[in-house]
């Protein structure tokens, strides 16, 4: 019996313990966790507005169901653009991203939260293109650049059909002319090997970021 | 305390409450009786349970060793590695005792360049295999095949062919375990004490005549060894003489005699005697040394003995009244042979 | 033990049983039986080389001098790692039994004419050195090597991989006046956005028989590949129930499922052949489903092997993230081998009823 | 077009046979000295009844049955006994033989045939008669004939099949028996018919044979022959296996592990039939049989009838075999003969053929399995070759077991067929023996 | 003790990855880049040596029956102090690591370790073992994660490694792990075998 | 809410798709431990599909009855390893009491499968969000996605199993033996079942 006894104290107090410690971290670190939460966010609202604007959290009804929407608006002066989260099925998962139009729907930033696509395939709508060699680059600082995939995307209109170029190469390849040329169609390029992730994000913009953009706009 | 670590500490707690009284009522009521050696062994396993055993972790394979199953030896369990295979044998008692060491001895010497084939083997390279289609393709029909199913069997590396196809026992590497003996197809492997080192090294048990047509290192049954044995420690059995290693250790002269170059000595070089200044020239030494011409000296003047000649046999020690004999070199003493080490 | 023949010993030629008069030499002691057919391994994958010729010139006719020089490299390549690693091994068996040949062509022919030569090469040394000589060599994969060549440039250079030239002719997709990359693409995107015209695809059947269309190089004409299975058929090298079996389920799955809502119209009735006639198809049945290492052995599993490849391929054919299935369901089935192999074992004679 | 019998699976290797198929058989003269090993069958030896020096005539008992399953030798020439002891023996071993020189008289013992005609005979004495004349199946296990033919009463034999298939390539021997000794041979079959009171009988003959099948069915034509029936066989090996042939004919299966009698078959093969007739009809023991000797290193192959223990090298002289290139002599077909390794063993009642090959065959080069199936398709038996043997390269001899290798019967189909020249075959036997061996060890136990 | 055989053991003779195979999913799951592979080693390492040690301190007081369940609380609590540790500090690594940090839970190595060693070993030992152990699994995962690093993605530690070098995207893909973990296995028992004198 | 579209897309996807051994590095040291013989493999199988259902849906109910309502989602992994544990151990004495034939068949896999990470990820991503929807699973796709990720890791075992047996019988270079080439075998498996990636049967649901 004395056995059966110090097995069941041992296993508790060890637990309550253990959870002791845990709660107690969680109360250390959880405000930072909730910080860094929001400067992901954060940061990537700043990469998708225009500079110079003030930026206000809303939430607006959505029609289809009883949900809601939450966006991002960006005030300066008179002009309002408004960002908001997209999702979307890609190639071998679901594609999270976020993007800032104006009241046209012409976008102004896009960047790609989450996504679980393959590697080296879908996986490069979050590339960023590094031309730093290892060897002249370890001590240096990191480059931010933006990921060329989402910076194609400025100047799109939503409410317009999107072409998708697979003949041009890709945009960070491109020249000026051949870069013109491709907002003159609305049009963006492919990734090479992964068109099915690529359309995944362009017929979300036409889809579901026009219908979010109307329920926005009332 | 804060109510954001008491909840933590009631639900985790209440988890492990819950689990304690659980299993330890349940190790009161569903008590099964298993083997105290599993336990044992499994106190002793790495408690990876990395599967590596092939055993569905590390309680199935201290299961299987404790029902004899498999072997613990340290490149079934990975992680344990051979440390634990030494502490997982003395829980099983599977300790050597301390018995008589022994090794294996092929009783064949006739290589291709000694014994002559019949036709050339082509087949599986397995002595079973030779054997199942006309019987080998040696004439002889007790002679080593030289297809190593012997050398595939040890356990240990202790046996090769040589390049003529003869199975060779490496007598510091054989730990006696018998395993070749059992699978030579031609029956001609056997264990003999360690000590012993002298064995014969042929299983023909044609007649002479018949023999020598096909052997130049068969025996003929000339029985010279046996003469040569004057104990009876050697016998002659249907064309061969048999070694009785329990009766007699000395068979140095038996080796020597033999006209066919039968035995195998595997010391190389053997101690020779050496006759000191106590000798009295008594000449018993003479008469009973079995090789003519060793030992040389007038009577009652000390006696020499011709380091050439001598075959370390050491028959002679016993033989002196004065103890005036003693073995010189390099090779073991005989006398030590007849002690356990 | 070792099944290979080796005489243990130096034959001695003088026999001691010149004392009864005949004088001879030793004689030759092996099992029953003392006669053997003469086709050997070497000669089957040397006939397997001769029936992929007729599509290696079809592959050139369509794809220029670009699709002989990847062929010659991947041959190379399969046949050097080969050799560097026997040789590393030190492994007594003598390579030249053409498997590597073979594996080295088929490498080529599942790769796209404008794949630089070198990946060709990196497919070619990652089939032979990875998929086939780690497991011992010749007979002793599980998987297919050349397509596991394939299989790792797909997911090494998707990109390359999926790229495709027109023919020399000018064909790509095998219907004129609308680009796009392979057939089978072709069709999907097709039957996606609704444009599917069934005079279209009925016009680019002969194309697609003749090999006038976009695609691997050594896939596309179904003409020179049935050419050569029939001489595989003939040699009975290759069992007839594989590739039967195998484009029979392509064809009944594409028909039943065609996709258009009935069985009978002309458009119901022309996707099963569009089906078997695109793609990769034929090579696969014909070549790659029937590579025995990596086939049961068993004849019924034969079947469910084929079976298996058909139903895999329609899958990945219809509902996967990219037009083609045959590479994969070859690959896919491979897996299933030991366990079909398992569960198909022939029924022995005399097993019917049991002794008294 | 008459049905064409024949089974599932089997292999097609040349026949071979044209050299010798239409030469007649030539009585070859007794040897200086005859060696008659005591162990000519399966079964118990023989044991010798005579001894060193003593004078033998032709047909004189040399050794008396062992024990039931076991039959006895006979002297195949006059003279006296020189030496009794161990040897050589064509299976490779030494066995114990009794050696005999001929002294030319050629006188033999009085044959006694059956006291009355057969057909009035008990079936139980005519089968003491085929076994005192040490009748023992010629088709090639040597089983002695006389335990066939008497099945234990609980197994009623309703047919008898006589298998005329001789489906090794190169041999001629039955074949020639049945042009010749036609009429024999049908009254050999009637009288095994009456001895195991089969409703029906069937000769077996492959098609290749169309003179012996013309021959036997003009015979069989008349009227009193009538339930006797001739089956052409597709010429296909192993078509003369038993259970083959009773597969082909009947249908029926050989249970594994059973025997003909199970399923109420008896197969006897074209030689012993005549053999019966000997003994039967004149009481002549057996002591001589047909022996094809033919194959590349031979000038001049002959069928030839030789005394049993005739060393080999006499045959082979006699048709001027090649010393130089010979590279393996076989005793028996190539598919299922054996090699020797030595010239001087005797002729045996199951000596078919003697071949001798030469240099000209090509070395085999071996190959990896490439699990192409071809084994598969022609074992007769429907098993896995290549998984069995590789089951033995492991030493997994209990998979092996389970894949059934005690169920072949060492056709060498497989190996035939083996585009990488795998030695199926010998693996098989390596595998039944340690099947074998630790079946014994596991009786031993109990 | 000598600590630099014990650091030998652990990076060589008892290597957690390359020799014993243990906690196989976080080093094929995570060893795509160098980073990743080092953070997770560190984290693993954390882990290993203190629970090493706590367990150690309990062991004579845990019953046998409840062990497992034990072992796996103080396990699991330093995961978790290591999971929101990283969660505020170093988010984007735990990203990376995604679900592979809760899990280093049940890697078979850590409870491997807590079985084998701590519940039968001194405070002290079990310490260093926690440590070399947490080393070699660290420098394994390094290894793994430098060659699928410059394969698959051409880079090293995040920076463009040859100019001109076409990735193989491959081995950043799961084959990839298999392949670069058999190669560097396969290259260890060549060495090793090497040393013994065995046969290829 | 039920969509049975999306249960068939989760069964798919465990299975196939997101197969845990060969796409998700979840589970690999029984996989390679218990992959030698097909017979021990179909008993683990088995265990592993028991388990991982026990696991999912246990950790569901605690995590949205439990730790979701009082905030300490944190304390996810220690809840949920402590009840995996306890409640397998608890199972094993149990069969090992009351059905010793089942036990020796099933349960002797169950301690090996207790400390692994398939299971404890399966009740990881089981209270993640769902990958294909993009929303939290609920109880019954959880239970789904519980047992069908323990199907597909069967297979994989039971594939894997299969040709390690026939792999037996070549001749592995010495320094590749076991483990090395068991890795490469799992390897190109998983070339293989790169061809089930971006299967999707139902196109509408994701886009
Ligand atoms: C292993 C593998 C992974 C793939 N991953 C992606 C992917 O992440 N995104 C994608 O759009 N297509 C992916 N694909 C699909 C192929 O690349 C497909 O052929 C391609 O999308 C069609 O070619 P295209 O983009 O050049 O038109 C993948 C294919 C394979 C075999
Ligand atoms: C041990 C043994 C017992 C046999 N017993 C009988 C028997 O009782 N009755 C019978 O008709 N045949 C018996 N046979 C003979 C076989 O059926 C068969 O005819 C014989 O093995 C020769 O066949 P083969 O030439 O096809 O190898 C026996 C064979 C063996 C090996
Ligand atoms: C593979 C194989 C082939 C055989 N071929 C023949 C054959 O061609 N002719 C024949 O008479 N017996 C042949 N036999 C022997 C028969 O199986 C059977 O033993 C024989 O016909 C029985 O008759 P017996 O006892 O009179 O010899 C063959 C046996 C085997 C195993
Ligand atoms: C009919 C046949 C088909 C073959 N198909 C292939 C193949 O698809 N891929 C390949 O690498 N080798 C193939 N080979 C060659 C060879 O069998 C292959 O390299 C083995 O898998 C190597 O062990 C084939 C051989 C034959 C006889
Ligand atoms: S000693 Fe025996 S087993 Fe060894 S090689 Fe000689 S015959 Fe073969
Ligand atoms: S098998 Fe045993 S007895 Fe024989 S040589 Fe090896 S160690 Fe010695
Ligand atoms: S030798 Fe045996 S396995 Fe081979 S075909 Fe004949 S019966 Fe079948
Ligand atoms: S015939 Fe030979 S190569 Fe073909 S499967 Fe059988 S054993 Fe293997
Ligand atoms: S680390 Fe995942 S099961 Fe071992």
């Amino acid at each position: 019996m004395i056995d059966q006894l110090k097995m069941i104290v041992v296993l508790t107090l060890i637990s309550c313990v253990a959870a002791l410690l845990i709660a107690f971290t969680n109360a250390k670190t959880k405000d930072r966790i909730a910080r860094q939460r929001v400067v992901v966010q954060q940061e990537a609202l700043l990469q998708i507005m225009p500079a110079g604007v003030t930026v206000a959290e809303n939430k607006a009804p959505l029609s289809s169901a009883n949900d809601t929407l939450t966006y991002w608006t960006g005030v300066a002066g008179s002009d309002t653009v408004y960002a908001f989260k997209v999702a979307t099925r890609g190639y071998s998962s679901t594609i999270n991203y976020m993007i800032c139009t104006t009241a046209e729907g012409v976008i102004t930033g896009m960047a790609v939260m989450e996504q679980n696509e393959t590697p080296g395939l879908g996986a490069r709508v979050q590339e960023v293109l590094s031309k730093r060699l290892i060897w002249n680059g370890l001590g240096g600082p990191k480059e931010k650049t933006a990921s060329w995939f989402s910076e194609q995307f400025k100047g799109i209109s939503i409410n317009q059909p999107i072409a998708i170029d697979k003949t041009a190469g890709e945009w960070h390849g491109l020249d000026e002319k051949g870069r013109r040329r491709l907002k003159d169609k609305n049009g963006i390029t492919a990734i090479t090997g992964s068109t099915i992730s690529t359309r995944a994000i362009t017929n979300g913009l036409s889809t579901r970021a026009k219908t979010y953009l109307k329920a926005i706009r009332g | 305390m804060p109510i954001e670590l008491l909840y933590p500490v009631i639900v985790v707690g209440s988890v492990g409450l819950f689990f304690g009284v659980g299993l330890a009522i349940a190790s009161k009521k569903l008590q099964v009786y298993v083997n105290p050696r599993i336990a044992q062994i499994l106190g002793l396993l790495p408690g990876a349970n990395c599967g590596a055993c092939g055993y569905p972790g590390c309680s199935g394979f201290a299961k299987a060793v404790a029902e004899g199953k498999t072997e613990a030896s340290g490149s079934v369990c990975v992680p344990g590695g051979s440390k634990i295979a030494h502490a997982i044998a003395d829980i099983l008692g599977i300790t050597a005792d301390a018995v008589e060491p022994m090794m294996a001895v092929v009783h064949c010497n006739g290589g291709s360049d000694k014994a002559l084939e019949r036709s050339r083997y082509e087949g599986i390279t397995d002595c079973h295999a030779a054997i199942l289609i006309g019987n080998g393709s040696k004439i002889c029909q007790d002679g080593c095949l030289g297809l190593g199913s012997c050398v595939r069997v040890c356990p240990f590396n202790a046996i090769h062919v040589t390049k003529e196809g003869v199975a060779v026992v490496d007598a510091d590497k054989c730990t006696g375990c018998g395993k070749c003996v059992k699978v030579c197809p031609r029956k001609i492997i056997s264990l003999i004490p360690k000590v012993h080192k002298i064995f014969l090294a042929c299983s023909n048990h044609d007649r002479g005549a018949k023999v020598k047509k096909y052997c130049s290192v068969g025996c003929t049954a000339c029985s010279l060894c046996v003469k040569a044995t004057p104990s009876g420690a050697i016998i002659m059995e249907n064309n061969l003489p048999v070694l009785d290693y329990a009766k007699e250790e000395n068979f140095i002269p038996a080796a020597y005699k033999c006209p066919s170059r039968c035995f195998t000595d595997l010391v190389k070089t053997r101690s020779k005697a050496n006759i000191d200044t106590k000798c009295n020239g008594c000449t018993a030494c003479v008469a009973v040394c079995p090789v003519p011409g060793v030992i040389s000296g007038e009577k009652d003047q000390r006696h020499v003995i011709d380091k050439d000649k001598c075959i370390g046999c050491g028959i002679c020690l016993n033989a002196c009244p004065l103890h005036a004999i003693s073995m010189w070199g390099v090779g073991p003493l005989v006398k030590t042979t007849a002690g356990k080490r | 033990m070792t099944n290979e023949q080796q005489p243990t010993k130096e034959p001695t030629n003088e026999s001691p049983m010149a004392a009864d008069g005949v004088k001879i030499e030793t004689f030759q002691l092996t099992a029953s039986p003392h006669l053997r057919q003469p086709e050997s391994v070497s000669h089957i994958m040397m006939w397997v080389v001769i029936a992929l010729l007729p599509s290696l010139a079809a592959g050139v006719v369509f794809f220029g001098p670009q699709a002989l020089l990847l062929t010659v490299v991947s041959v190379l390549a399969a046949i050097v790692t080969e050799w560097a690693i026997v040789k590393f091994l030190k492994k007594s068996a003598a390579i030249g039994d053409f498997s590597a040949v073979v594996t080295g062509v088929l490498v080529a022919f599942n790769v796209s004419s404008t794949l630089p030569w070198w990946m060709a090469a990196i497919g070619s040394a990652f089939a032979i050195g990875v998929a086939k000589m780690t497991f011992g060599g010749l007979g002793a994969n599980f998987i297919n090597p050349a397509l596991a060549g394939r299989a790792f440039l797909m997911a090494a250079y998707p990109s390359a991989m999926t790229r495709f030239s027109p023919t020399t002719f000018g064909s790509l997709s095998g219907i004129d006046g609308i680009s796009s990359a392979t057939p089978l693409a072709q069709f999907k995107a097709a039957m996606a956005d609704g444009s599917f015209q069934a005079l279209d695809f009925q016009d680019a059947l002969s194309n697609l028989f003749l090999g006038n269309v976009g695609g691997c190089l050594g896939e596309t004409s179904a003409l020179a590949l049935l050419a050569g299975g029939i001489l595989l058929l003939y040699k009975r090298i290759i069992p007839l129930r594989i590739p039967l079996v195998y484009i029979g389920t392509v064809f009944l799955l594409s028909w039943i499922f065609n996709g258009t809502g009935a069985h009978f119209t002309s458009s119901a009735i022309i996707i099963p052949f569009y089906h078997i006639l695109a793609g990769g198809l034929f090579l696969g049945a014909f070549f790659m489903a029937t590579d025995m290492v990596t086939s049961p052995i068993t004849p019924a599993g034969k079947i469910v092997f084929a079976a298996g490849c058909g139903v895999l391929t329609f899958l990945i054919r219809k509902f996967g993230g990219y037009p083609e299935g045959v590479s994969y369901s070859i690959l896919l089935m491979n897996l299933f081998v030991p366990l079909i192999e398992r569960s198909t074992r022939p029924k022995m004679y005399g097993k019917v009823k049991n002794r008294d | 077009m008459p049905r064409r019998y024949t089974f599932n699976g089997g292999v097609h290797p040349p026949h071979s046979k044209s050299r010798t198929e239409r030469l007649p058989i030539e009585v070859f003269p007794a040897p200086k000295k005859v060696i008659i090993p005591l162990s000519q069958h399966i079964g118990a030896p023989a044991k010798p009844v005579v001894k060193r020096g003593d004078r033998v005539l032709v047909g004189q008992v040399l050794g008396e049955p062992g024990g039931f399953v076991s039959s006895p030798v006979h002297s195949s020439v006059s003279g006296s006994v020189l030496s009794i002891g161990p040897y050589a023996h064509p299976m490779g071993r030494q066995i114990v033989s009794i050696e005999i020189e001929n002294d030319e008289k050629n006188e033999t013992i009085a044959f006694t045939a059956s006291i009355k005609a057969w057909r009035d005979a008990a079936p139980q004495e005519l089968v003491q008669q085929i076994q005192a004349a040490g009748v023992v199946g010629m088709g090639g296990a040597g089983f002695p004939t006389h335990v066939k033919l008497s099945p234990p009463s609980n197994k009623p034999i309703d047919i008898l099949i006589i298998n005329g298939a001789e489906c090794e390539p190169f041999l001629t021997a039955d074949h020639l028996l049945m042009l010749e000794r036609t009429g024999d041979f049908i009254e050999g079959v009637l009288i095994l018919k009456k001895i195991l009171n089969a409703k029906k009988c069937f000769i077996g003959i492959e098609e290749n044979k169309p003179d012996a099948v013309k021959k036997i069915t003009s015979l069989l034509n008349d009227a009193r022959l009538r339930e006797i029936r001739l089956c052409t066989l597709i010429a296909k090996y192993p078509q003369g296996g038993e259970k083959q042939l009773i597969r082909a004919i009947t249908g029926r299966e050989v249970p594994s592990g059973g025997l003909p009698m199970d399923i109420g078959c008896v197969v006897q093969n074209v030689g012993t039939t005549v053999a019966v007739f000997d003994a039967v009809n004149r009481g002549i023991p057996l002591y001589e049989r047909v022996v094809t000797v033919t194959g590349p290193a031979v000038g001049s192959p002959k069928n030839l009838l030789v005394r049993i223990g005739t060393p080999i090298n006499f045959l082979l002289e006699a048709c001027s075999f090649n010393q130089k290139s010979v590279r393996k002599i076989i005793m028996g077909g190539p598919m299922m003969g054996l090699a020797l390794s030595d010239v001087n063993v005797p002729v045996i009642k199951t000596t078919s053929g003697l071949l001798a090959v030469d240099t000209t065959t090509p070395a085999l080069r071996t190959y990896p399995c490439i699990n192409c199936g071809h084994c598969i398709r022609a074992c007769p038996i429907n098993l896995v070759p290549s998984r069995i043997a590789k089951y033995i390269e492991k030493e997994n001899y209990q998979a092996a077991e389970e894949w059934n290798v005690m169920d072949c019967m060492e056709c060498g189909s497989c190996a035939y067929i083996c585009p990488a020249k795998i030695n199926l075959v010998h693996w098989m036997k390596l595998g039944k023996y340690h099947v074998q061996a630790s079946r014994a060890a596991a009786a031993a136990r109990k | 003790m000598m600590i630099g055989q014990e650091i030998k053991r652990g990076i060589i003779d008892e290597n957690p990855i390359l020799v014993l195979a243990l906690g196989l999913c976080p080093s094929l799951a995570v060893s795509t880049s160098v980073q990743n592979g080092f953070g997770m080693g560190m984290a693993a390492t954390f882990v290993l040596t203190c629970s090493n040690v706590i367990i150690s301190l309990l062991r004579k007081v845990i019953p046998d029956k409840v062990r497992i369940p034990c072992f796996i609380v103080i396990i699991a609590m330093f995961v978790t102090i290591v999971q929101l540790v990283l969660k505020a500090y170093l988010p984007a690594l735990d990203k990376q690591l995604g679900i592979f940090v809760p899990l280093i839970v049940v890697n078979c190595i850590i409870l491997g370790r807590a079985e084998a060693y701590a519940s039968r070993n001194n405070v002290f030992k079990s310490l260093i073992d926690g440590l070399v152990m947490g080393v070699g699994f660290t420098f394994a995962l390094c290894i793994l994660s430098v060659i699928r690093e410059i394969l698959g993605s051409n880079k090293l530690l995040g920076f463009k490694f040859v100019p001109g070098f076409q990735p193989m995207t491959v081995f950043i893909l799961a084959p990839g792990g298999f392949f670069t973990i058999a190669f560097v296995m396969g290259v260890v028992r060549y060495i090793g075998n090497r040393k013994r004198g065995v046969r290829r | 809410m039920m969509n049975p579209i999306s249960l068939i897309e989760i069964s798919i996807g465990a299975i196939f798709i997101n197969n845990f051994v060969l796409s998700r590095f979840l589970g690999l040291c029984p996989f390679f431990g218990v992959s030698k013989k097909v017979s021990s493999a179909a008993g683990m199988g088995m265990a592993v599909i028991f388990v991982m259902t026990i696991a999912s849906s246990f950790s569901w109910v605690i995590f949205n009855y439990i730790l979701h309502p009082y905030h300490i989602e944190y304390l996810r992994t220690i809840v949920f390893i402590l009840v995996i544990a306890g409640l397998v151990q608890l199972v094993e004495m149990a069969l090992q009491k009351y059905s010793p034939t089942l036990y020796e068949s099933l349960g002797i896999f169950l301690p090996l499968i207790t400390t692994n990470c398939a299971v404890l990820g399966v009740a990881i991503i089981n209270t993640d969000l769902n990958q294909t929807t993009g929303s939290p699973y609920t109880f019954i796709e959880s239970l789904l996605n519980g047992i069908m990720s323990g199907v597909g890791f069967s297979l994989a075992l039971l594939l894997m199993a299969g040709i390690r047996e026939k792999t037996e019988f070549s001749p592995v270079p010495k320094a590749l033996e076991g483990l090395p080439i068991a890795f490469i075998t799992a390897g190109l498996m998983a070339l293989a079942f790169l061809g089930f990636s971006g299967l999707n049967f139902f196109p509408a649901v994701g886009g």
